[in-house]
């Protein structure tokens, strides 16, 4: 296992997306060490009476020249939106980089699927196959159009393809009604999902019947991260898994979906 | 240099501080971020007769300044433990104990039958006191004639350190403190976590699958100070107390009620390097305040 | 619009919202905040036989989410509750209830005796669990016998309602509903607060003149919660709710685990309008989930 | 009883006068009620988790043409820190304006003494006493002369005396040392006084022995603050008594001192 830390980082920008979603990117004084997409942090929230534990979010991008990170907030509670309302200079504690990642491919015609907050880690994902030589393909899915974030990053590294619920923009529909669903190999035999459980379990689903590689993300329920409390366990077909350590990042075929 | 080490019947700490079990892990969880080695003693996830796969997820909901948690003993059985985990752990320059959990008096038994057969297994926790479980566990605890009987049934089978851990959802726990002590336990450790529930008002379900679990974290800290001032009253044995401690100066409250020595759960999980941090703060606290060894703080509450 | 009315055995409030014992005075003090009408309910500070000094400064001490209180029955006696006060408070239109507390059988029906002379006081809350004093109090809330023993003698003078409130310091909650209930009480309110304890490390003192006191405030609520729900499973008569609520969410919850109705303590110290704001915010909740009437939501709990 | 109020003020400006004293100037959006020398605010603190209960804290000064209070802070712990970091813009929430307040005098020869964060009311009061034509003398305690604050204030108002403990600014020593102390009636014969209990009792002690008119000022730890939960009794020979409706302000003759 890569070695983890404890560290303040400050925050440098909050640059707010839509209503609900904000990009903090945060400053680490020193040299990052190597952080893998799909791992996640632990981050204690300051000033917000009710937030006792840290809350877990993906590292939604890297940058190790600047030795800076980004996240991707998406305002649910009371934890989020705190870290949401931080002003440039405060300081935030993080736990990272923790859990396991997206592995590397064996093919080179991969699709990544994200919905909701679950784009977080597919930005740095794509940066990470692009510098890999892999041409990732992003199929993004969202409510409507106000919900998506930050397309042009996407489209920088690869084609990116929309479904909206009300058709705002995209196909109208869910990811699973998108038409390149319907041409996996040739275009692709490899699947990076994060998001809804609901679509996730959709995506395995599809990918299993076709006997694509198929990489989920949970975000279960954490209270240490380290896989010291057992509480975010997830069921697999080798017993319980600490999401936090044996995943967050799992091949579907070992999940008990 | 102050001293800051504590005696627990024969066990001799480093320091007052060790963690509490299933906040810890294994101790290797933590490596990252402090020194193991560093602490008086590390108390290790519940162990079983059997593997068990613990309760269905979710399994934790946060609370105001706490939380419920209903992991139900998940871990691979004895035998896994001593025969993977333990090689890996015993070099810790550290007491490590081994918490033993169970459904029946036989699966206590034979659990502590077998550590005892591993001689550089310093001692036991035994956890009369899990909510988590639906037989056993909290069971035990929370009368006086099974907390006597799966005590003593115990202290049969295992020569070495045998430290009894109380539950808290009681009428009186002196009683069953007593009892315990009676019965052969070389210390009590208390407070193990309060049963409790958490809905969501929006969806209008339980927050855990179990619908209830064990509340830990600050919120019960002035419940478990008095429970552990109550028993470190009536006791000779030594106490190690615990609930909520996540700072030095929580760790000296429950010296000062009456502990021998204190446990760290909940707060690591916020703070991986709390345990440390609370070692040196109790050493800042001894200099500042003129002591010389932190055995002088035990019970030395003042009241006129 | 939504119907908020809810029935506790005879009495009708007109929403589930009531104020608890000895954090909401008499109703005056928060006069100036909220439109004390518009309550379901106000139970006052325990009364007690003769007028009582309480204990000593201090008598409170902050704890994480929560507080201690060592107050101790501070009140001027029931003669003196029936001849000064009561003329005060008796036009308030909302449900006026008192809280008879005491030492010794004797003194609780002296004390229901007086009040039950009074036709106008609609119902007594028995508070047979207050930590606070040295005799009595808390002492009948905890053993099966002598809780039914007062609860009965109390039904035996007092005809109008008779509410029972429960410690919640105790292994089986239940049991002790079950008497309360078997013994004559019209309906049962828990939770007070749970015995703890505060020491100041600087100084090594505890907090409280008395040492001990009671726990009150967000930090016990999933506590308060788990015993709701287990009581108001297991007997007919209705259950009144309390510990920690601080929201209208916090409220409904404690409807969902099946109270049929909810006071408001420790949160009134920290925003003296909250009770109000709490009946808005079921009237609220009910709108945005489409119930009809509050009673919908009661024991509403979804299990699988 | 005058009316009380729960309202939001914003905070206008926060002056750091020392090391552990700021001041808070807040502002109301409208009128602000009558408020009279002695009395206090119940403040919710927000972003301090440890912060369960209101902090009760003096009503330092008044000005009805602009709005404002202002409140002398004294840091000394989780609470009072927060407070003393809050930023001009922020709000903060007010139950106020509570408890009794410093009677106006049959007298015009008026001492008011105070030590620490106790000099909190005495401005206050000086003013008022001064707006009612009766010229103050303030006598004032101190550990050193870095912990003086705002002396200029107080001389706009009567003549100043100091002691401080080591000697570093006016008369060595504690308050009751002050030479003023042994020219009562000529130069007074009405105290007010306001700090630590045991400077408190001292004065008070000085008063009965002299027949002088004594009020002091408690400060008691208090839950509520409006009477309701007799958290912050103080003995009398009338009985325990709240500190936060019967008091802060006592006639000194009343307590059980
Ligand atoms: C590995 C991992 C990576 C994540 N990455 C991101 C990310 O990049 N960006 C992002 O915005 N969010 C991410 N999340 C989800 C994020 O952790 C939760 O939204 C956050 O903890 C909610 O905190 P809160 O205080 O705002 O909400 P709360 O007030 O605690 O809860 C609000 C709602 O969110 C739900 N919730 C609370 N905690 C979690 C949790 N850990 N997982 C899922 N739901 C939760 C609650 O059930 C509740 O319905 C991730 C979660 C995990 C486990
Ligand atoms: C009527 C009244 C008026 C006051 N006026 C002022 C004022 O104008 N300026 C000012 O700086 N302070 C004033 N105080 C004192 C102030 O309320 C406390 O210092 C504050 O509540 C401490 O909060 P904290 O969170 O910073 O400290 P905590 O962390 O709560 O405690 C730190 C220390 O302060 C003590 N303390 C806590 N609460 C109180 C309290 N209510 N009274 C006395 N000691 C306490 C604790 O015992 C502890 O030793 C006043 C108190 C009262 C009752
Ligand atoms: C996630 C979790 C798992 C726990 N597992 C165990 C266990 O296996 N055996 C045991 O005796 N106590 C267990 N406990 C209880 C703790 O050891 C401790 O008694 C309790 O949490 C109170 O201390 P705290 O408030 O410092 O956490 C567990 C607590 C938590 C939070
Ligand atoms: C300061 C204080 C005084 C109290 N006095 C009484 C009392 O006189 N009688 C009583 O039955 N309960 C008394 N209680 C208990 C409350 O009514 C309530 O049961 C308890 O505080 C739990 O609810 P909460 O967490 O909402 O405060 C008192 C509580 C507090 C905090
Ligand atoms: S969150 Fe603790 S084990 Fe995963
Ligand atoms: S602080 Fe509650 S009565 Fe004074």
């Amino acid at each position: 296992m890569p070695k983890k830390f404890i560290e303040d980082f400050v925050i440098l920008e909050n640059k707010r997306q839509t209503s609900e979603f904000v990009i903090l990117t945060l400053q680490h004084p020193t040299n990052l060490p190597k952080i893998y997409p799909g791992q996640f942090a632990e981050i204690k929230v300051e000033g917000s009476p009710n937030t006792f534990l840290r809350r877990p979010l993906s590292i939604h991008d890297v940058d190790y020249q600047n030795n800076t990170i980004k996240l991707l907030v998406q305002e649910v509670g009371e934890g989020t939106r705190r870290l949401a309302a931080m002003k440039p200079g405060e300081s935030l504690n993080l736990i990272y980089p923790l859990g396991t990642y997206y592995s590397l491919p064996s093919s080179n015609k991969v699709l990544l699927v994200g919905g909701g907050c679950g784009v977080a880690p597919l930005l740095f994902l794509g940066r990470f196959l692009h510098e890999n030589g892999i041409k990732p393909r992003f199929l993004i899915g969202a409510k409507s159009s106000a919900q998506l974030v930050e397309l042009d990053e996407y489209r920088k590294l690869g084609e990116v393809f929309i479904t909206t619920e009300d058709g705002s923009a995209g196909t109208k529909g869910f990811v699973i009604h998108h038409p390149i669903m319907k041409t996996y190999k040739p275009d692709f035999d490899w699947i990076y999902t994060c998001g809804p459980e609901a679509m996730m379990k959709v995506i395995a689903k599809y990918a299993l019947k076709r006997n694509l590689n198929c990489e989920v993300s949970l975000e279960n329920m954490m209270a240490c991260g380290i896989g010291a409390c057992l509480c975010c366990i997830t069921p697999t077909i080798e017993g319980n898994k600490c999401t936090c350590t044996d995943g967050p990042v799992f091949n579907s075929k070992y999940l008990k979906w | 240099m102050v001293d800051l080490s504590v005696n627990i019947g024969d066990l001799n700490l480093k320091n007052p501080v060790m963690t509490a079990s299933g906040t810890f892990g294994y101790g290797v969880e933590y490596q990252d971020f402090i020194d193991i080695n560093s602490l008086g003693g590390i108390i290790v996830k519940g162990t079983t007769g059997s593997p068990r796969e613990g309760n269905p997820y979710p399994r934790m909901a946060e609370t105001p300044q706490g939380m419920l948690n209903a992991v139900g003993l998940q871990n691979k059985g004895v035998d896994a433990f001593i025969n993977e985990i333990w090689p890996k752990i015993r070099t810790f320059d550290t007491n490590i104990i081994v918490n033993v959990s169970g459904s029946t008096i036989e699966e206590y038994v034979e659990t502590a039958e077998k550590l005892a057969l591993v001689p550089d297994i310093v001692g036991i926790e035994l956890n009369i006191s899990c909510p988590n479980v639906k037989e056993g566990g909290m069971a035990f605890g929370t009368s006086c004639s099974s907390a006597r009987q799966v005590t003593r049934a115990v202290r049969n089978v295992f020569p070495r350190h045998l430290m009894v851990k109380l539950s808290p959802n009681v009428t009186d726990i002196v009683e069953i403190a007593k009892e315990v002590e009676d019965a052969g336990a070389d210390s009590i450790s208390l407070v193990n976590t309060f049963l409790g529930m958490a809905i969501d008002a929006e969806t209008r379900r339980p927050l855990l699958s179990t619908i209830t679990g064990g509340l830990s974290g600050p919120c019960i800290k002035p419940i478990a100070l008095r429970m552990v001032w109550q028993v470190a009253d009536a006791v000779k044995v030594p106490v190690v107390g615990m609930g909520g401690i996540s700072s030095a100066s929580d760790a000296i409250e429950f010296l000062l009620a009456g502990a021998s020595a204190i446990q760290v759960g909940t707060a690591n999980f916020i703070n991986p390097s709390i345990s440390q941090e609370i070692v040196n703060g109790i050493a800042d606290y001894l200099v500042r305040h003129n002591f010389n060894s932190v055995t002088e703080l035990i019970g030395a509450l003042e009241l006129d």
